[in-house]
Order: structure tokens, then C-alpha cells, then sequence
């Protein structure tokens, strides 16, 4: 599973993406969020307030509850700020 | 008519855009742009745009074809910046073009309200005093997207 | 700020005009525009376009000035066109810059659907076949000026 | 007193303006629309329905029962096209 961070997100975790394989019982965006902010103290930090992040899968906006498969690209950022 | 979008770091050029909506037809009515800027609010530097690849594409492409399913449109154009830019630097581009002044307008209107608040684009702010800023997301900026919902 | 309004024949330059009000500033952060341009419905041939001199300017200025009233505005721009113009030619430039989108974008409407029905200009279309017809007043433009007036 | 004349109107009197020395009993837009009709066979075409005519009164809209001094420059024309 790849998964993209942008912005602060992107910088607290301190890099752009990566490649993982979350156990079996992450099944959806937030369980993924969860088993992310356990991996550094970077990723603890981007992942402390959840409220604050969105979440993509498959370049669509996703909510926590949306189930994941194992190709899936899950981007995290920020509430978007463009225009 | 095939919306035109596109990411880029180089500036736009307006006339050249606008041109490409009119030239050789006679049956454009009216032309609605918008042009965002980089303010200098608060002795900023410089902001830097990043966007997320792949997925800021489809999302513009998909929001363009709406308007164009919901007013008549002859042509549509959005530009938007990525990258540092100063202040005083245009930053996006909105231009639809249609028979109807109206459809014009509010086309126009429409697409830069969604831009502000659905397209995956992050602002940072850089300050003279070498202070860095995420930009945050703006509640009025929902509410100005959210009644198109509506409409 | 004073907006900048004039009645010409000559046609008129968007980019030049753009440049004229965001040139040498920070804190304008949008810029919406309207250009009405000559549509060549059912053979027209050429719009003839003529205004009463005097009452036009100081009925623009006045609503202009309403409109910097109405909205925190760092620029207005109003061109008006008149003589014969071909199809496809711009006849109309609204131009508004502020600090906020909104403001800007509502402006550049409000601006527009009143020298629809408002402004001291009459059309008159010439057609291929020798035939020349007085344009009419719309209602629809009646009730777009209308709903300003309301808000 | 000027009174000009546009569009359809101007076509229909003949001229786009002249000076004019209505009687007394002339005292508003209306009056004056009245007055000018009888002028001339142009005028009669140009006023038959006055409904159709709007005026202006020293470059300002007027209405039918607008007051009227000598000095006055009155327009008439048909509803605005502009833009």
C-alpha cells in the first residue's frame, strides 16, 4: 500500500510517501491513520489530532470509515487551502 | 468543448488565454475571469504551493465538466500555480466563456469557490523575519462553495 | 480610488488593463472581469452602437461609486464601446480588484447587469441582407439588475 | 429648451436634437411628449406610444409627471441596450 503526505502532514512525518503492509485488522482510513502514528515519533505527531487531517484513496476524497485493499495509493494532508 | 486545466509553476498570460476562447468564433456573448493574486499581508515573503499530482488533475477536470453539464458553456479555461511565488503574483486563473452573460459569471463564480476548498492544493506562507505558515482552510470559503450545493 | 471609466470607439486592451491595477501592488488578491463581446446571431452583419454623451459618463461614475460603496475595492475599470462593431468584437469591459474574492466577483455582476439596463446605450444590428433591427430591452437583464436592488 | 433625441426615436422625429419653446400649459415629461407629437408627422410616428418611450431630464431618468423649467435638456429614447 503507498501512501502520500502533503504539507504539514508531510512534514511532520518527514517524508513525501512510502510503501507499507499494515496488518490484517486495518481495514479502513482510520484504522490506518491509528497504526500509522504508532510507527515514528514523526508520524505520532502528524497523527495526534486526526481531526485536523484528510484523507484520499485513490486520489478521491475519503472519509475515516472508508475500507481499504492492499493497491490502494492513501494520501493524508491537511484541510485544502488553494485558489 | 474540452475544458483546458492546467498545473504549472510558469506564470499565465490572460490575453493569450482569453484569445484562445474567441479567436475565429462569433458566438461568444460574454467572458467571465478571475484572477487570484499573492497578497503581501503581514510583511509576507513569498508563498509556496504544492499540490497533489495525479489527483488535482482529475478533480479540476471532473468539477469543469459539472459546470459545463450545468450552464452553457463555449469554453473553459483553469490555470493554477504551483511553486514560490511573491507577492504581487497571480496565483490561479478562472475564464469561461459563453453565449449568456449569466452562465459566464456564474460559471466563473462557481469554479473559483470550488477551487478554493475541494482542490488539493496547501499554501505556505514564508515572512521576511524567516517565519514559516500553513495557511489554513477558511469557513467562509466552505460556506461560498457549499451554496452551489444548494443552487 | 477612482474608478477609470470610458466611452470609446477603439477596442480596448484586458491584459493592459489588468496591468493597470494589480502593477506595483501587494494587496489586491482577486481580480474579476466581464468582457461582452458581439455575437453573430441569425447573419448579423455589424452592431451599431450609440450612447447619450454626458448622462453615460455620469451615470457609470455614479454606480461605479456605488459599487466602491458597496464593496472594499482597490481598482474599478469600466469600458464601453460604441460606432460599428463586427461580430466577435468586445463591445464591454468590467474590471474589479479588491483584497477579497467575493467582493470582487460580486462587483464585476453587479456592475455588469446594471449598464444592461441602466447605462444610456442602444444597439441597432445590420444584418447581411440589407435588414437593420433596433435591439429590445430584455426582461431577463431587467430582473438580473433587479436583484441588486434587493440585496 | 434642448430636447435630444436617440435610436429609434431620433430616426423616427428626423434629427437628433433641437431647441423648443413649448407653451406654458406644457409643465411636465409628459405635457412635453404630448406637445411634441403635434410638431410634425416624424414626431407623431416617434410618439404615438409613449409607453414604449423613456426620458431623461438634465442626464437624469425622469418619469412622466417630472417637473419642467425652460432651461431644461430633455432626452427622449426607447429602453436602454447597453452592455
Amino acid at each position: 500500500m503507498r501512501v502520500l503526505y502533503f504539507a504539514w502532514v508531510r512534514q511532520k512525518v518527514g517524508k513525501a510517501e512510502e510503501e507499507v503492509a499494515p496488518p490484517a485488522e486495518v481495514r479502513d482510513v482510520a484504522g490506518l491513520m491509528a497504526w500509522l502514528a504508532a510507527q515514528s515519533p514523526g508520524h505520532a505527531e502528524a497523527f495526534a489530532n486526526a481531526r485536523t487531517i484528510r484523507a484520499a484513496v485513490n486520489q478521491e476524497f475519503a472519509r475515516p470509515d472508508q475500507a481499504l485493499a492492499a493497491g490502494d495509493e492513501v494520501a493524508f494532508f491537511p484541510p485544502v487551502t488553494g485558489g | 468543448m474540452t475544458p483546458s486545466i492546467r498545473i504549472q509553476e510558469a506564470p499565465f498570460d490572460l490575453a493569450e488565454e482569453t484569445a484562445a476562447l474567441t479567436a475565429g468564433r462569433e458566438d461568444v456573448g460574454g467572458l467571465a475571469s478571475f484572477v487570484g493574486l499573492c497578497r503581501a499581508d503581514d510583511g509576507l515573503a513569498a508563498l509556496v504551493l504544492e499540490h497533489y499530482p495525479g489527483m488535482t488533475e482529475r478533480a479540476i477536470a471532473r468539477i469543469a465538466a459539472e459546470a459545463c453539464a450545468r450552464w452553457p458553456l463555449t469554453g473553459c479555461t483553469v490555470i493554477h500555480r504551483i511553486g514560490r511565488l511573491p507577492p504581487g503574483a497571480p496565483i490561479v486563473l478562472v475564464l469561461t466563456a459563453s453565449s449568456h452573460r449569466a452562465a459566464a459569471l456564474e460559471s466563473c463564480a462557481f469554479l473559483i469557490d470550488w477551487l478554493k476548498t475541494r482542490a488539493p492544493f496547501w499554501k505556505r506562507e514564508e515572512f521576511a523575519d524567516g517565519r514559516e505558515r500553513w495557511v489554513e482552510a477558511k469557513e467562509s470559503d466552505d460556506a461560498a462553495a457549499a451554496r452551489w450545493d444548494a443552487a
